[in-house]
């Protein structure tokens, strides 16, 4: 089978003549002081939030893992392990410790600790905010190395480069967006490059760094089943291939062990490592290659007629332990009530399950598929380059190509079914255009070369010093030393396989063919020079695209608003405002109840208990929060008071237009709540199937409590006509009392209004009229008809 | 008439009493009854009939006499002289209860002696199925005595842990799981293993000593960080002995005779 | 391990919510304004003033009419209880109006009213605010041929002799009062529902309100026992009121008069009223039934010093002192049934605790085995006593890594597993180099 | 030692085959007969925890799975070595077998790490 190109490089060889080893140096250095400022580039194109509005945490998540982040600072991680917080879920409370992913927690926490070691004072918050553009600094470094193991160097800083900029990857990773992903990308990419490195070079030191770094993402991200999955699917594939090799083995084995270790051992995951169906694909899988190792060890040792017998036992044997287990497998997924998958994933294998099932999952945004648009918006060029890195990956058809190509299949399926997905899709379509790219660049550039052959030294040379001089896009920097790049990684690979060169240009030439049309190996010098010219501007083009996206579609940090108008800037600061009075001016264990998007923020924030938050473990929970919104007046504040709640937090964007409020919200708290408390039906809320507010709405709508906490005084600003400018209408119902509840605070542009719970009332009325007249009604009343039936 | 006391300064009230229950097919069945008597009256009823009660009231002149208060209390309620009750128009002030209802006669003067609250009888009705929208019947009147008392105690139901196995069972199973160890060494020991590779010189010896030595020393750490220490001590003194192990480890694999089998 | 500020930080946060209605140390009244119609009645009653400026209260007499009057002066209560032998003013002089009155009452103010016949607007709408509606009709009058009172001039049964008491030693006295309760007025209903009223004297079965003078054309609205003629109210805030249908009950002429219960023979030389109406002025002054609950506290069995945090399964304590105010001095408040609820949206432990009979409270019980927030809730609500509700929050968390059960014997075969695969691995390492 | 000699097949072939794998197996080398030895002591003491724990039941289930992963692992990792170190296999030409038993040693000693810290 074929040597990935790439092993040869790294193998003890002959000394090859002086001038190529010079350059061969060189190469290396570029390559390094290019990275360099692929990571200068990856950090600073995520910095326009800091610059554009300040560096502070941006919207919901982050702000608990920045809190948990401070609790850690704080207290240690024995305290952070076992952390039980009182603070949400009042008043269930929440075992923070047994149910976060400590990943990115205990990454900034140490960070933090080795810069007050050094005595560099920074601020918690500043280690949080600048955590992300770190690691996706590190991250096109993980690329690089990944598609360097799959296709070589060239083909590896243009993968960097480009996923330095995926717009993305961007919008996870921007300063201040301290989540999850921002280092779980990272530990991905690493983990596959391990993987692949051991699969490369068979050696059980890079196996154990695999599992190690497996840990990491499982550490970070629940998406490391996604590893857990495509891995093992991969040496299915491998195997059914007949492309099994002892390094196989020697890559997976290990593993499957330690990394299933190693995932018990995170509390989140615990026992779910080996009780639920996502992992399960890999221990079949992990049998599997077992019976395939005997089966090959024994054909090694065997006379080829004896093995023909062996064959038949072996396999009718692993047939029977692969059937027991599979059935073992299936019972246990069976009896298990989701069938051992939980919503999420469920929801990757069915798209519409979420929908269907969970109302919670489907409310969230960034579960819902992507359109086409994003894609573009995502991707841009890339899009369009991935299936010329696919047929690229095809010549020659390498371990490594090929489980990249996996890769990217299943990522696309992924990010068709979550928005979120996006993600994991993006380095992948990275590896695959930078394949592409420096495949073209290194056809044309040879092209160029054989066709000024005379000349190609004294160019190969001088470009050197051109290079460091030249224009200061990175990108082009890499354009440039793409033909070097691979010009050198000919010489070596041409030395020591010539028999296979002949073969290697072959194939080169089919995947030249399949980009360009037909022609023989060396393309003419014009169409050359313009294929380069196109390609670097598609690249700049991709460049612009991600700048722009970097600075104005995803650098906005959602707790901060901005707006311009004829005016000129406004900003509304509104939330924090909100979160600053409260924490000033409300008990320190008040207990603060708002729709779960808010909880992070105000227990982060406003350092008060709230009832839901962002972390949605609790469907009966919310849905309890759901319906008092979507109660009566009396019966919200029935519901809130069993749950001691003090203060109630609406956001409202109907003055300055902020159409993310709860009103546009609220027909998922219907939903959530009317999932468990029936008396809730969402058609109540809908005239004629269509929701509205305005005086077209149903009472039930008009009367519930989320429209008049929004709603309260709202005619006031505008003289009466009360216009809400998100739904572009009047609303049904202007003037009304609170019974119930009394506004405390309302901020600046309406954004946010709290109200507080009124007090039980001192006395019980009777049931007479208060009689303002002096006329007496001698009639009688309902109460007393109850007693006498005969009038 | 002795339930009449004596000594009235206006005399005998004469006294006629009668209830018809009548169903709407005025097929009708009456019953007469003296009133003092004890004999109570019981009746059942649906809510498609009626309940006819009259009595008259006369002085021992023989005048008729309308006294002042005169109500018939059906679940303390009033009513008329003569009445006709017809429950399909109280089955809304009922709330659809059906059940037992109790017919009280109370009548009573300022001139009279003898006002009286005497229980008629009672009367079973069966009343239609309450419709959805109807009016729900007041909340049933818990007595004040009852509703200031103390609550049942509750007690929580804690989980029951897993039953454990006897003992032997566990310690049997850890010979048993010891006993492949044995095996190995004995299977060692018959495939003929032997030290002929040990370094003999000395440098060399003692850095394979060494090796293994910091391999056990690790390993002991191990048992102890299981028994008492935390992960942390565990780990800065894994570094070290890693450290230590590398450095000697690299030595010990330079000084190592290549052993080729072949 | 060094305990979080957080749980620290709530253990110091205590739900501590006991209602006095005045001062902590002496919740009896003493300042009372008394309103009357004319100062006629300042002289018919004198025997109800006197007794209680003998137990020590000031009483201010004035006109309903009297343009000074003023509860407050500068936001300070000028007063701690008022009396309104008002029946028929439709206005008070002063500011003095219905919101006074009730706001009066919403700060923890006594409040005694006297109804009469044709009562005020003034005072039905008090008395409505409050849960008691008198009846509509003004010239109804509770009449009742089966127990009026028997005496030589009225004929009309209005004047009533009642003996059907609320059945509570706190509002009544310990001493039975034997002599029915002469009274004379309108009748009132109260909604059953409501649990802050209470009837104390209820009328007759054959009772009934009406208007004695015209024929009774419609059954009337109320009628027997459901009739109340004395009522008490006391707030959530433990302020308390009396409504009485009768002014005359309070007189002097009803306090000496004999009664006599129509078709009873017994004759008492003296109404109950005197003994009925001072009982009661008692418990309403907050002479009689206030609690109050000292020193909450909790800490686990064996421990002194309370935590900032349970853990589940710990085995607890907890301790809460009651006392009863006397009119002079605070007694321990001694019963068996004050109970502990250990609350988490619905209580998970409901105890009742065992008394040393000198004040001092206890409940021992183990914490469930569901970590959250919890509360100790004591919720004690007795008739005519005032409600003390207690609630103090605490965090029970779940085992901590290092709390499990560890050298289980099920699994020495596990560990004897492990470490003999780690003895197999030396001795690899070590055959496997050196064997040749 | 070989799954083969357990299975119904034909007799004739089934100990044609034995005596055939035998016969091979004879051949191998000293050191990989030791690795094989320990394979089955691990895999031997792993089956031994399953069957106790299918007797007594899945208690305290974090040491199951260390007792058994831990054997597993340790015969997975011998495996490995047996690959590298094997001569007849032409992949590891370039791998020392010096270098191979430093990876083995590195992966059992994380191996038995994460053990002791699972064990509970």
């Amino acid at each position: 089978m074929a040597v990935p190109v790439d092993t040869v490089t790294k193998q003890p060889q002959p000394p090859p003549p002086s001038p190529s080893s010079l350059r061969f140096a060189f190469g290396n250095v570029l390559a390094f002081f290019i990275l360099l400022l692929i990571g200068v580039l990856a950090f600073s194109i995520r910095l326009f939030s800091v610059i554009k509005y300040e560096s502070v945490i941006h919207e919901f998540d982050p702000y608990f893992n920045y809190r948990v982040t401070q609790f850690l600072t704080k207290n240690g991680i024995y305290d952070f392990w076992n952390w039980f917080d009182d603070r949400t879920w009042y008043p269930l409370g929440r075992v923070i410790g047994g149910t976060v992913y400590p990943g990115l927690t205990l990454t900034a926490g140490t960070i933090w600790k080795v810069l007050q070691s050094l005595n560099i004072p920074l601020s918690v918050e500043t280690v949080c905010v600048f955590t992300a553009p770190v690691f996706s600094a590190f991250a096109a470094w993980a690329t690089y190395l990944l598609t360097k193991e799959v296709k070589g160097t060239g083909a590896g800083l243009t993968a960097a480069v480009l996923l330095a900029m995926v717009p993305s990857y961007i919008s996870r990773s921007v300063a201040g967006s301290y989540d999850n992903e921002a280092v779980a990308i990272f530990a991905l990419i690493f983990t596959f490059y391990l993987y692949i490195k051991t699969l490369n070079t068979g050696s059980l030191f890079y196996a154990t760094l695999n599992s190690l770094s497996y840990f990491y993402m499982v550490c970070s991200w629940g998406g490391y089943t996604f590893i857990i999955n495509l891995i093992p699917m991969h040496v299915l594939l491998c195997i059914v291939t007949g492309r099994y090799s002892s390094r196989l083995y020697i890559a997976y084995a290990p593993l499957v062990v330690l990394g299933t270790l190693l995932a018990a051992l995170v509390p989140v995951v615990g026992f779910n490592a080996v009780m639920t169906s996502e992992h399960f694909a890999s221990f079949l899988v992990f049998i599997v290659i077992h019976v395939v190792a005997l089966a090959y060890y024994i054909k090694g040792i065997l006379s080829p007629k004896m093995f023909k017998v062996a064959a038949t036992l072996v396999v009718s044997v692993g047939l029977v332990v692969c059937l027991a287990v599979v059935g073992v497998l299936v019972a246990v997924v069976a009896s298990s009530p989701t069938k051992g998958w939980s919503g999420r994933s469920l929801s990757l294998l069915d798209p519409t399950y979420a929908s269907k099932y969970i109302p919670i999952i489907a409310s969230v945004s960034e579960h819902q598929p992507p359109t086409w648009p994003s894609y573009f918006m995502d991707l841009n060029v890339l899009a369009f380059l991935v299936p010329a890195g696919i047929i690229a990956c095809f010549s020659p058809l390498s371990d490594a190509s090929s489980f990249v190509i996996l890769y990217l299949v299943m990522s696309v399926y992924f990010s068709g079914v979550m928005v979120r997905l996006m993600l994991v899709l993006a380095p992948a379509a990275c590896i695959m255009s930078g394949i592409a790219l420096s495949e073209a660049f290194e056809v044309f550039t040879r092209s160029i070369k054989f066709y000024i052959s005379s000349l190609s030294e004294f160019l190969e040379t001088d470009a050197g010093d051109v290079m460091p001089g030249s224009n200061g896009s990175p990108q082009f920097d890499v354009l440039k030393t793409e033909k070097k790049e691979d010009s050198l990684k000919e010489r070596p690979s041409r030395k020591n396989k010539k028999k296979e060169k002949d073969v290697v240009v072959v194939k080169e030439k089919s995947s030249v063919k399949s980009k360009t049309e037909k022609r023989p190996l060396v393309l003419p010098a014009e169409v050359s020079f313009f294929a380069l010219f196109l390609t670097v501007l598609l690249g700049a083009f991709y460049v612009v695209h991600s700048v722009w996206a970097a600075a104005e579609a995803y650098s906005a940090p959602s707790i901060v608003l901005t707006s311009h108008s004829h005016d000129g800037l406004h900003v509304f600061d509104d939330f924090r405002e909100a979160y600053a009075w409260l924490s000033h001016n409300t008990e320190v264990d008040d207990k603060v109840a708002s729709w779960w998007d808010y909880g992070y923020q105000t227990t982060a924030m406003a350092n008060r208990t709230v009832i839901v938050d962002n972390n949605t473990w609790n469907n009966t929970h919310i849905a309890t929060v759901g319906t008092a919104m979507s109660s009566p007046e009396k019966a919200g504040w029935e519901i809130f008071n069993s749950l001691d709640v003090k203060y109630v937090l609406v956001v409202f964007g109907g003055l300055v237009g902020y159409p993310s409020d709860d009103i546009n919200k609220f027909l998922w708290m219907v939903r959530i709540g009317g999932g468990v408390f029936p008396h809730i039906k969402e058609p109540d809320y809908l005239r004629d199937g269509q929701y509205r507010i305005d005086s077209q709405a149903t009472p039930t709508m008009l009367n519930s409590l989320m429209y008049k906490l929004s709603y309260f005084r709202f005619v006031e600003t505008d003289g009466g006509k009360g216009y809400d400018r998100v739904r572009r209408t009047e609303i049904g119902k202007k003037h009304f009392k609170l019974t119930h509840f009394e506004e405390v605070f309302t901020t600046h542009h309406w954004m946010v209004r709290i109200y507080k719970l009124k007090p039980q009332k001192n006395r019980i009325r009777g049931k007479t009229k208060k009689t303002k007249s002096k006329t007496i009604s001698s009639t009688p009343r309902s109460g007393t008809t109850k007693k006498n039936p005969w009038h | 008439m002795e339930a009449l006391p004596e000594g009235v300064d206006i005399g005998d009230y004469v006294f006629a009493f009668e209830i018809v229950l009548s169903d709407p097919e005025l097929k009708s069945n009456m019953q007469l009854l003296d009133l003092p008597g004890k004999n109570d009256v019981a009746l059942s009823a649906n809510h498609l009939q009626k309940l006819h009660l009259s009595f008259l009231l006369t002085t021992p002149l023989g005048k008729p006499f309308k006294p002042h208060q005169h109500i018939f209390v059906v679940e303390n309620t009033g009513k008329q002289f003569k009445i006709t009750l017809d429950f399909l128009g109280l089955v809304e002030k009922f709330f659809y209860l059906s059940g037992q209802c109790d017919i009280e006669l109370t009548v009573g003067d300022a001139v009279m002696e003898n006002s009286f609250l005497q229980l008629l009888g009672s009367i079973e009705l069966d009343l239609p199925k309450a419709p959805e929208k109807a009016t729900q019947p007041p909340p049933q009147v818990v007595s004040p005595y009852l509703r200031f008392g103390p609550k049942a105690e509750i007690n929580h139901i804690f989980r029951v842990p897993e039953k454990r196995p006897p003992q032997e069972v566990s310690y049997a199973f850890l010979g048993l799981v010891l006993v492949p160890l044995l095996t190995f060494l004995v299977g060692l020991l018959r495939l003929g293993v032997n030290f002929k590779n040990f370094p003999t010189s000395a440098v060399p010896a003692t850095f394979a000593i060494l090796f293994h030595g910091g391999i056990a020393a690790v390993l002991l750490l191990y048992v102890l960080f299981w028994l008492k220490l935390d992960l942390f001590t565990t780990l800065k003194t894994l570094g070290l002995l890693g450290i230590f192990l590398m450095f000697v480890g690299h030595r010990t694999f330079l000084t190592l005779p290549q052993q080729q089998p072949s | 391990m060094a305990k979080s500020p957080i749980f620290i930080l709530f253990s110091l946060i205590i739900t501590f919510t006991v209602t006095n209605s005045f001062s902590i140390e002496n919740p009896t009244d003493r300042r009372i304004l008394v309103l009357l119609d004319d100062l006629a009645l300042k002289s018919s009653h004198s025997i109800f003033f006197n007794s209680l400026e003998s137990r020590g209260f000031d009483l201010d007499f004035k006109l309903s009419d009297d343009p000074k009057i003023a509860l407050q002066r500068y936001g300070q209560y000028l007063y701690d209880a008022l009396i309104l032998f008002t029946p028929n003013s439709e206005r008070f002089g002063g500011n003095l109006d219905v919101a006074g009155i009730l706001e009066f009452v919403d700060s923890g103010k006594d409040l005694i009213v006297a109804a009469d016949s044709s009562a005020s607007d003034l005072i039905r709408n008090v008395a409505a605010e409050c849960g008691v509606d008198f009846d509509e009709d003004p010239s109804a009058m509770v009449i009742d041929h089966g127990s009026y009172a028997v005496s030589g001039t009225e004929g009309d049964h209005t004047l009533i002799a009642a003996d059907d008491f609320v059945q509570a030693d706190v509002l009544l006295g310990n001493t039975k009062i034997e002599a029915p309760v002469l009274f004379k007025g309108i009748g009132h209903s109260v909604n059953p529902a409501n649990s802050l009223v209470l009837k104390v004297l209820s009328a007759s079965p054959s009772a009934y309100s009406a208007n004695p003078k015209s024929k009774l054309s419609s059954p009337p609205s109320l009628s027997g026992s459901s009739i109340s003629l004395v009522s008490v109210v006391q707030a959530r805030n433990n302020a308390r009121v009396v409504f009485s249908g009768s002014l005359d009950l309070f007189s002097n002429k009803f306090f000496k008069s004999p009664v006599q219960k129509a078709g009873s023979s017994n004759k008492y030389e003296k109404s109950g009223n005197q003994q009925f109406v001072t009982e009661l002025s008692k418990w309403v002054f907050h002479e009689r039934g206030h609690l109050k609950a000292v020193n909450v506290r909790h800490h686990r069995v064996g421990e002194t010093e309370e935590p900032a945090i349970y853990r589940i399964n710990d085995d607890l304590e907890y301790l809460v002192e009651i006392y009863e105010w006397s009119g002079s001095s605070w007694e321990p408040y001694v019963a068996n049934d004050v109970q502990v609820q250990f609350y988490m949206m619905s209580p998970y432990v409901l105890k009742t605790m065992s008394s040393d009979k000198k004040g001092l409270y206890l409940a021992s019980f183990k914490v469930p085995d569901v970590y959250g927030v919890f509360q100790f809730k004591v919720e004690y609500q007795r008739l005519g006593y005032t409600s003390l509700s207690l609630a103090k929050q605490i965090p029970v968390r779940p085992f901590r890594h290092n709390e499990y059960e560890r050298f289980i014997p099920t699994a020495f075969p596990y560990y004897g597993a492990s470490f003999s695969t780690m003895a197999g691995f030396l001795i690899f390492s070590f055959v496997y180099l050196y064997s040749k | 030692m070989v799954k083969p000699s357990s299975s119904a097949a034909t007799k004739d072939d089934a100990r044609a085959l034995i005596h055939s794998l035998r016969s091979a197996y004879s051949a191998t080398p000293t050191n990989l007969k030791i690795i094989d030895l320990y394979v089955v002591f691990a895999v031997s003491t792993a089956l031994i925890q399953v069957a106790y724990m299918a007797i007594v039941g899945s208690f305290p289930f974090n040491s199951f799975l260390s007792g058994v992963l831990s054997c597993v692992g340790t015969a997975v990792l011998a495996v490995c070595l047996r690959i590298q170190v094997n001569k007849e296999n032409k992949e590891f030409k370039d791998l020392p077998p010096e270098r191979a038993f430093a990876d083995f040693v590195l992966c059992n000693l994380v191996l038995h790490l994460v053990i002791m810290n699972f064990l509970g």
